[in-house]
């Protein structure tokens, strides 16, 4: 029971240490392929200090959602973060790791972040929302289809056994895995709201949709806005990353392996956001009413994978 | 032992009934709360009897009735029976207590005896209903129901969307009556016997179209996609206390009567499975899609309820499938999943009811468009009503996740167990169920985020007022059950004897506040603690107005455009210039309208064909008496020429 | 004393009488000679009575004759006739649904249709061999062909007038089949008596035919056309 | 000396009308013979060795068994209701001027006249005896209808004497038949019913046949059955609706019970089995032309009637099945269809009188503002209705399910027809109430029509009518159970 409670506290800080480092990494690459040099790596830490500094200001007509949604959106993603252990894999307890309540975490964080967005009462944080809860409708049959394909290979609904086995099988479980990983590509593009769906830098009205919601967030709230994104995408940048490449995923509780595998899980994930910036910079966001025909592509590819591993 | 608190029950409820049709010459508020009171106490009981049956497993038998031969009026509560009866016991306790308050603000005098009164007689109906034992008391007590519900939707009759209601709520009763008779009797003449007894091996023709009927008849009744239409008229149309146990207590008992056939009568196949699966997820899509549409709040808790009804109906067909494939233990925790999905649903869509009756009662309108900022005049109210949304949006720490979290969970491992066609229909099962619950999280962002956030857009809603106590003494009830259930339900499977994997909601629980209390406590000592408050940004305008807000329709123009195929949404905009070139833009009118698919392609044509072929038909009865001995003259050539022929 | 051949020639001529006394009925447009004629029609019924009675020798037959003769040849048609005079309506031009040359043929058909059938009913039994079968088919052919007149006439004098010749038509049915009982012949008689009463005084209550007084009414009340379906 | 004493009550009564001259004084006296009809029917019942056939006068022509006490007791009961009824209703029919004082006394010389015959029919033995009293009722009921000098009324009259009468003849053209082969048969020719039935197996099949498809013809215009129920509808519309009660209560009764007497002879002889599919075709026929014609119609009392003939269909049907359990629900629905349609007819009344069309009977009925203006009328259709199409306290579902269940096991494809077509029929009421009684007038305006003062005589009936069928429906008692299966048992099915 002890291992379990030291792995909870190090994954957490784990997580709260790596995340932002991945959006600047993001950011850098970006900035390089546009020729310019970028914010230091270490730049979102500085924002978000910066930020807890400053005061929060609430708009008279919102209500106590405003002040809640915040808080509930950090808890929900820490204990999202539990289900995926980055370095370590214990063995599961009560539930934490299944899959489905970590898609439903996310959900949670995503319903409280929309409402917050309605409160203030302005049509950017009404338009945010809306479009937000639209295409997070719309992405989630793929989600739960590649959720259920990873199910279907690993043959168990907890992430602690995916990892397991495919950290003990060293190299690709299957090959289909690799197609799976495109897929969870796909949602981890459009879960983080990364470009071709929605532009994360820009304030502009019609293209914000994520910075539409928590536009009205200020000071501290927007600190945990801001790093709660970060840990979401920190989080499903490692479940890419312990099923395609699980080398170095330790499941016996070590000293040094422990320093090995965060090590290698930072390596590990810096190429994988390079890989993200490089993307983003490859294409332009896409027309709002064009993403409903991108997911479809992303439903009949998943489906297709499914139906080679089904009937192959 | 328990067939004397069983009468207890009854006795109480009949006195529910007999106290205000008494004294419905005066109105006086005693009668009415006498009547709550017999409802509250029965209802207590009555969870009481069913709590004891559920976790002893004893059944309670009692024959009430024997006049002659094979005709009985008998009842058995078994633990199927005791579930259903905890469901109703549980909401009209609730709704009781609520309509205390809720009644003595509707108009209509002394004639809120008579709806206090049927309200009881409704129960009662109910609570016989689940208990009975025979298939003819079962279609006794259904035909009871359909009466008493029909009395309280036509309470308000005088407006006229009451009598369209009152219209499309008394046929489809009349045609769910007509299939379950004919199921019944159809069973009858297959097996020989009213019982609810397991047919032998010798399945005779009638069983697979006995069962069709009785399918069609319960969907009827549960509001499955084509059948509807019924639901978003018959709610807005009655009180909100009613349409609460409508919506909540009535639609489960259709459920209660597919299961009790399913398990004790038929012996499923497999196709039998696939076509309640079939019905199940193509209303909860539907449901869900119009409830995205709708702007009148209890016509989209209607259409919510079809959706919820639909993923009950897609456990019920989950777990047909997977017995008719021998997996008999994914099959038991589909089957659990979904009788738990109907009492999480009977409580949270009991407590939406009830809530969105008080915020109509307080803005006197059901248009969510003029509602708006009543968090701040109506804090209670809100803060229930959202306790409801998140446990709808089926999220984490509440039920709504428990049961539909099961749902999800037999399906992933039945997928990984089944032969390979079968997989395909379960992934497309699978991914519409998924499409649901994601929209059924944006319908309530949009029904809280338009009613109770940022500023109000009308005067009423602007100077409505909390209401009173017990209206908020009933929701309260709800919205704690719905905790409890969510966060305790591993222990209360594991209490009632059933191993099924529930992740521990507690541990998640307990794990959030954990998180909450840490960032909170980080925060305190790191972040600094001024607050200020002053105008939202709208790039500048000094006063925000409401009209700017975001409402519902502009919460769900995305999907309206996304789903237009579904919606058949025709886009108008027409412009007028000045000019001929059509370069000076005078005027123009931009509308998105969504068409009542089913309405206008499916209801609408059928009856307006029967009526031709009616006053066809009667033309028959022209009048004229030359006529009426010709038809006697034919008819007596005929039967001459029929006696010359068969003699 | 007078030898059977004789008689049966007797009765086939009163057959004839009979159908050709319907034939006028059905196609007659002057309501004066119609009462008339249905005074014949019952005057040849009697005289077939009476020859049964002198083959056959039943008592019955005589008491039956007597009846007739004293109802339908004497008080029917007197008060019909009495009714006429009052009503002063000369002629029944219109036909509803048949007229008279269609309705002869038609009443050709039914018998030949009534005669197959009763042959195969009455297959087993004495009446069938007799050769007085063909009044019983005569009988009721002429039930049908007075219920032709009902239908296709406007009057409803012509309509009661109908419904007598049905009335002869089952007395000839009666006759022949079987020896009616004296009580079941005496009861029909009252009742024809009472439903001409009944018809006649209403019919003179509406002015001796329907349709007149539809449209008479449409000057007082006002009626709207659309009630009619 | 039970038949005498029918009769000389009978007789008192006409002579007290002659003398009396006001309304209230005849409607005493017509109320007192049908009290007094149901005592004697009482006390034969509880006092007296059923099957009684000792009489003074006339031993062979009359013969009274349970069947035929059942018809009376309920006749006389509906007949005491309406005599009550028709106290307040003649009374409006006069002050409004639609009735006038000269034929007042006609029309409770016939009232009288007609329960008398209606009572001799059902203790009659002999078949053509019956007849002759099933002819006689048909013409002191068509008096009846036609006392309202409405021309209209006259017009409805004289299409129910044709039409009735004109099938009658051909039913006496089947007695005649019944006759000829009872006299090949037997040597001596009868029409007892009594013997008929002991002899009944003997009887040559074909001709079998032929007798009761030719009597049925008759009894079913009496019922009105599908092609000679054409009269029904518009002798209901516009009788009076006390009489209208009558005609739909008891008179209907009457060729129901031809039938199945007539049935009841045929049952035992092998031509039972090709006249049952006949009377169950005719029975769905009714049924669907009478649910079909429901839909559009836009008149109360027209929608009554044809709600009759419907039912009539269902027990049609109920004898075309001819199982012992069929044919105890086939008595128990004439019982609770008389109650409940009486019942109907009466609120449906109170309602004629409220609104009264100034233009026809058969005109569209303007229902408004009806909870406020006449609440127990309302709700008297509105149960009366729920009652009719079958719905739980009221006893029509126990019988309508029973006599369905029975068809079940011949030929579900029936029973769906049936039961589709019963969902039309239920349809249509439930669509006339609902859209006639939320009629409102808008609050802005006067309401113009004002409450018209119904007595307290016309307002008792309904309820106790409604609350019998209630009791009768939910409450078997034992004594009520072993009636009826002697009734069954009588009748050999």
């Amino acid at each position: 029971m002890n291992g379990f409670l030291l792995y909870l506290v190090l994954n957490t800080l784990v997580v709260l240490a790596i995340a932002p480092l991945f959006v600047s990494l993001i950011k850098k690459v970006k900035a390089r392929t546009q020729g310019r040099s970028g914010p230091s790596v270490f730049q979102t830490y500085y924002n978000l200090a910066k930020l807890l500094k400053k005061e929060v200001i609430y708009s008279p007509n919102s209500s106590r959602i405003m002040r809640v949604a915040p808080i509930v959106n950090m808890a929900a993603l820490l204990v999202a973060a539990l289900f995926v252990p980055l370095v370590f894999v214990p063995e599961p307890l009560g539930g934490i790791g299944n899959i489905i309540l970590f898609l439903y975490l996310l959900a949670l964080a995503k319903f409280f972040m929309a409402l917050a967005g309605l409160d203030a009462g302005s049509s950017f944080g009404g338009m945010g929302s809306s479009r937000e809860m639209s295409i997070s409708a719309i992405i989630e049959p793929t989600t739960i289809i590649v959720f259920a394909a990873l199910v279907f290979v690993f043959k168990s609904l907890n992430i602690f056994d995916m990892f397991a086995t495919s950290a003990a099988a060293g190299t690709l479980a299957t090959p289909v895995l690799i197609l799976l990983g495109i897929s969870l590509f796909i949602i981890l593009i459009v879960e983080t709201s990364r470009l071709p769906v929605d532009n994360p830098e820009t304030h502009l009205e019609l293209t914000m949709i994520h910075e539409g919601m928590i536009l009205e967030q200020s000071g501290r709230n927007l600190a945990l806005m801001e790093l709660s994104a970060a840990v979401k995408l920190t989080l499903l940048m490692a479940i890419l990353i312990n099923l395609i490449v699980p080398f170095g995923l330790m499941t016996t509780f070590t000293l040094a392996g422990l320093l090995i595998a965060a090590l290698l899980f930072v390596v590990k994930g810096s190429i994988l956001a390079g890989i993200i910036g490089l993307f983003e910079s490859s294409t332009a966001k896409m027309r709002f009413f064009r993403l409903p025909s991108l997911f479809a592509m992303a439903f009949f590819f998943s489906t297709l994978i499914i139906i080679i591993e089904v009937f192959a | 032992m328990g067939a004397e608190f069983f009468l207890l029950v009854l006795l109480l409820l009949l006195a529910g009934i007999a106290v205000p049709l008494a004294t419905s010459g005066q109105d006086r508020r005693i009668s009415r709360t006498a009547a709550h009171v017999c409802t509250i106490a029965a209802s207590a009981v009555l969870a009481a009897i069913a709590l004891f049956v559920l976790v002893t497993g004893q059944e309670i038998t009692w024959t009430a009735y024997q006049p002659f031969g094979f005709f009985s009026i008998a009842f058995v509560i078994d633990r199927l029976a005791a579930f259903f009866l905890l469901i109703i016991a549980a909401v009209s306790l609730c709704v009781a207590i609520y309509s205390g308050e809720y009644v003595e603000h509707l108009e209509g005098g002394s004639r809120r005896n008579l709806l206090c009164g049927c309200v009881n007689l409704f129960i009662l109906s109910m609570v016989l209903v689940v208990a009975s034992a025979n298939t003819l008391s079962f279609l006794f007590f259904w035909e009871l129901m359909a009466a008493s519900s029909f009395f309280l939707v036509m309470y308000e009759y005088t407006l006229p969307e009451t009598r369209k209601a009152g219209i499309f709520y008394f046929v489809m009763t009349q045609l769910s009556t007509l299939f379950v008779l004919l199921g019944v009797i159809l069973l009858y003449a297959g097996t020989g016997s009213f019982a609810f007894s397991l047919i032998r091996s010798p399945v005779s023709p009638l069983i697979p179209v006995a069962f069709l009927c009785l399918f069609l008849g319960f969907s009827i009744k549960a509001g499955i996609i084509p059948f509807h239409k019924w639901l978003p008229y018959a709610h807005p149309a009655s009180p909100s206390p009613i349409s609460a146990l409508m919506s909540g207590v009535m639609l489960k008992i259709a459920v209660y009567g597919l299961v009790r056939f399913l398990l004790d009568v038929f012996t499923p196949e497999l196709w039998w499975g696939l076509l309640i699966l079939a019905a199940g997820t193509a209303s909860a899509v539907l449901g869900i899609i119009y409830a995205l549409k709708e702007h009148d709040v209890k016509a989209m808790l209607a259409y919510s309820s079809i959706e919820n009804i639909g993923i009950i109906f897609i456990g019920i067909g989950l777990s047909v499938v997977l017995t008719a494939v021998n997996l008999p233990v994914l099959a038991q925790i589909s089957l659990l999943g979904a009788l738990f999905h109907a009492l999480n649903h009977a409580l949270f869509k009991s407590l939406l009811f009830l809530t969105s009756g008080s915020v109509v009662h307080a803005t006197h309108t059901r248009d969510i468009e003029h509602m708006g900022g009543l968090s701040h005049v109506m804090p209670y109210t809100s803060a229930l009503f959202f306790v409801g949304a998140v446990a709808i949006a089926a999220l984490p720490p509440l039920n709504g996740f428990a049961s539909e979290i099961l749902i999800f969970i037999s399906f992933f491992s039945s997928v990984s167990a089944v032969d390979p066609l079968l997989k395909v229909v379960m992934f497309i099962a699978l991914s519409l169920f998924a499409l649901t619950s994601a929209l059924s999280a944006a319908c309530f962002v949009k029904a809280f985020g338009s009613i109770f956030l940022a500023m109000p857009r009308s005067e009423e809603s602007a100077k409505a007022r909390e209401v009173p106590f017990l209206m908020l003494l009933g929701p309260a009830i709800l919205a704690g059950a719905c905790i409890i259930l969510g966060l305790f339900a591993l222990q209360l499977f594991t209490l009632a004897g059933f191993a099924v994997p529930e992740p521990d909601m507690l541990l998640i629980g307990v794990l959030l506040l954990v998180m909450a209390g840490f960032t909170y406590v980080v925060l305190h000592f790191t972040a600094s603690r001024e607050v200020r408050v002053s105008e939202t940004w709208g790039c500048g305008t000094l006063s925000q107005q409401p009209s700017t807000e975001y409402t519902g329709h502009g919460f769900s123009e995305p999907i309206d455009i996304i789903f237009s195929s579904i919606y058949c949404t025709r886009l108008k905009n027409e412009r007028m210039f000045f000019d001929e070139k059509n370069c000076h833009f005078r005027e123009g009118v931009a509308e998105i309208r969504l068409l009542k698919v089913f309405e206008e392609y499916l209801y609408l044509p059928v009856s307006r064909a029967s009526l031709r072929v009616a006053t066809a038909v009667s033309r028959f009865q022209n009048g004229c008496l030359d006529t009426y001995l010709l038809y006697v003259f034919f008819a007596v050539i005929a039967v001459i020429v029929y006696l010359g022929w068969f003699a | 004393m007078i030898d059977p051949a004789f008689i049966q020639g007797l009765i086939k001529i009163l057959f004839v009488v009979v159908v050709i006394t319907a034939a006028y009925i059905i196609s007659t447009r002057n309501l004066l000679s119609l009462v008339s004629v249905y005074a014949l029609q019952s005057l040849s019924l009697v005289l077939i009575a009476l020859a049964l009675y002198s083959i056959e020798g039943a008592p019955v037959l005589l008491a039956i004759a007597a009846i007739t003769f004293a109802s339908k040849v004497l008080i029917i048609p007197y008060f019909i006739a009495t009714i006429q005079e009052k009503v002063r309506i000369r002629r029944d031009i219109e036909f509803h649904f048949l007229s008279p040359t269609t309705s002869l043929i038609i009443s050709m058909g039914l018998m030949l249709v009534i005669y197959i059938a009763l042959s195969k009913i009455l297959a087993g039994t004495h009446a069938r061999e007799s050769f007085l079968f063909f009044g019983a088919v005569l009988g009721i052919s002429l039930m049908l062909m007075g219920m032709m007149v009902t239908f296709s006439r406007k009057r409803a004098i012509t309509k009661v007038l109908g419904y007598l010749t049905m009335e002869n038509g089952v007395l000839l049915f009666g006759l022949f089949v079987t020896e009616l009982p004296f009580i079941i012949e005496f009861l029909i008689i009252i009742d024809l008596v009472i439903v001409v009463l009944l018809t006649t005084i209403l019919t003179v209550g509406i002015d001796s035919t329907l349709e007149d007084y539809h449209k008479r009414l449409h000057r007082f009340h006002l009626w709207e056309e659309e009630e009619r379906p | 000396m039970i038949l005498i004493a029918f009769i000389a009550c009978t007789v008192a009564a006409l002579l007290l009308i002659a003398i009396s001259h006001t309304a209230t004084r005849m409607n005493l006296v017509c109320t007192a013979q049908a009290v007094l009809f149901t005592l004697i029917t009482v006390y034969l019942l509880l006092f007296h060795a059923v099957p009684v056939d000792s009489f003074i006068i006339g031993n062979q022509y009359f013969f009274i068994d349970h069947f035929g006490i059942f018809e009376v007791l309920l006749t006389s009961v509906i007949f005491s209701f309406a005599a009550v009824y028709a106290r307040g209703y003649v009374a409006g029919l006069l002050e409004s001027g639609e009735l006038e004082k000269g034929s007042l006394k006609l029309f409770y010389v016939a009232w009288t006249l007609l329960l008398l015959l209606i009572v001799l029919a059902f203790c009659s033995d002999n078949l053509a005896l019956f007849w002759i009293f099933a002819e006689l009722t048909t013409i002191t009921s068509a008096i009846l209808i036609a006392t309202l000098s409405a021309r209209e009324n006259i017009d409805a009259a004289i299409k129910y004497i044709f039409v009735a009468s004109v099938a009658m003849l051909f039913s006496f053209v089947g007695l005649i038949f019944l006759f000829e082969t009872s006299r090949s048969a037997l040597g001596s020719g009868t029409l007892n019913w009594t013997e008929l039935m002991q002899h009944a197996a003997v009887f040559p099949p074909g001709m079998m046949v032929a007798a009761t498809a030719l009597v049925f013809i008759g009894f079913a215009a009496k019922s009105g059955i599908f092609p000679f129920h054409t009269w029904l509808p518009e002798a209901h519309a516009k009788a009076p609706s006390a009489v209208s009660a009558i005609l739909s209560g008891v008179l209907l009764n009457v060729g129901i019970y031809g039938i199945l007497r007539m049935f009841a002879i045929a049952h035992q002889n092998p031509a039972g089995a090709t006249i049952a599919p006949l009377i169950g075709l005719f029975g769905v026929l009714t049924i669907g032309i009478a649910a079909i014609s429901m839909l559009p119609q836009k008149n109360l009392k027209k929608l009554i009637a044809f709600s009759s003939v419907e039912n009539m269909g269902i027990l049609l049907i109920g004898i075309a099945v001819s199982t012992p359990l069929a044919i105890f629900w086939v008595l128990f629905h004439v019982m609770a269809h008389s109650l409940t349609k009486a019942s109907l007819f009466f609120s449906a009344g109170i309602l004629h009188r409220q609104y009264r069309s100034r233009v026809s009977a058969d005109a569209i009925d303007e229902i408004r503002d009806v909870f406020r203006l006449q609440p127990l009328a309302a709700w008297g259709i509105i149960l009366g209705g729920l009652a009719i199409i079958g719905m739980p306290p009221f006893p029509v579902f126990f019988s309508k399910f029973f006599i369905l269940l029975g068809l079940g096991s011949i030929s579900p494809l029936v029973l769906a027809a049936v039961l589709v077509l019963l969902f039309i029929a239920a349809v249509a009421l439930g669509y006339f109430v609902i859209t006639a009684f939320t009629q409102v007038t808008p609050p802005g305006t006067t309401p113009d029509i004002d409450r018209y003062p119904i007595p307290l005589s016309m307002k008792v009936p309904i309820v106790v009518l409604l609350c019998l069928a209630v009791i009768l429906g939910l409450v078997f008692t034992s004594g009520e159970i072993s009636f009826f299966n002697q009734i069954v048992a009588e009748l050999r099915f």
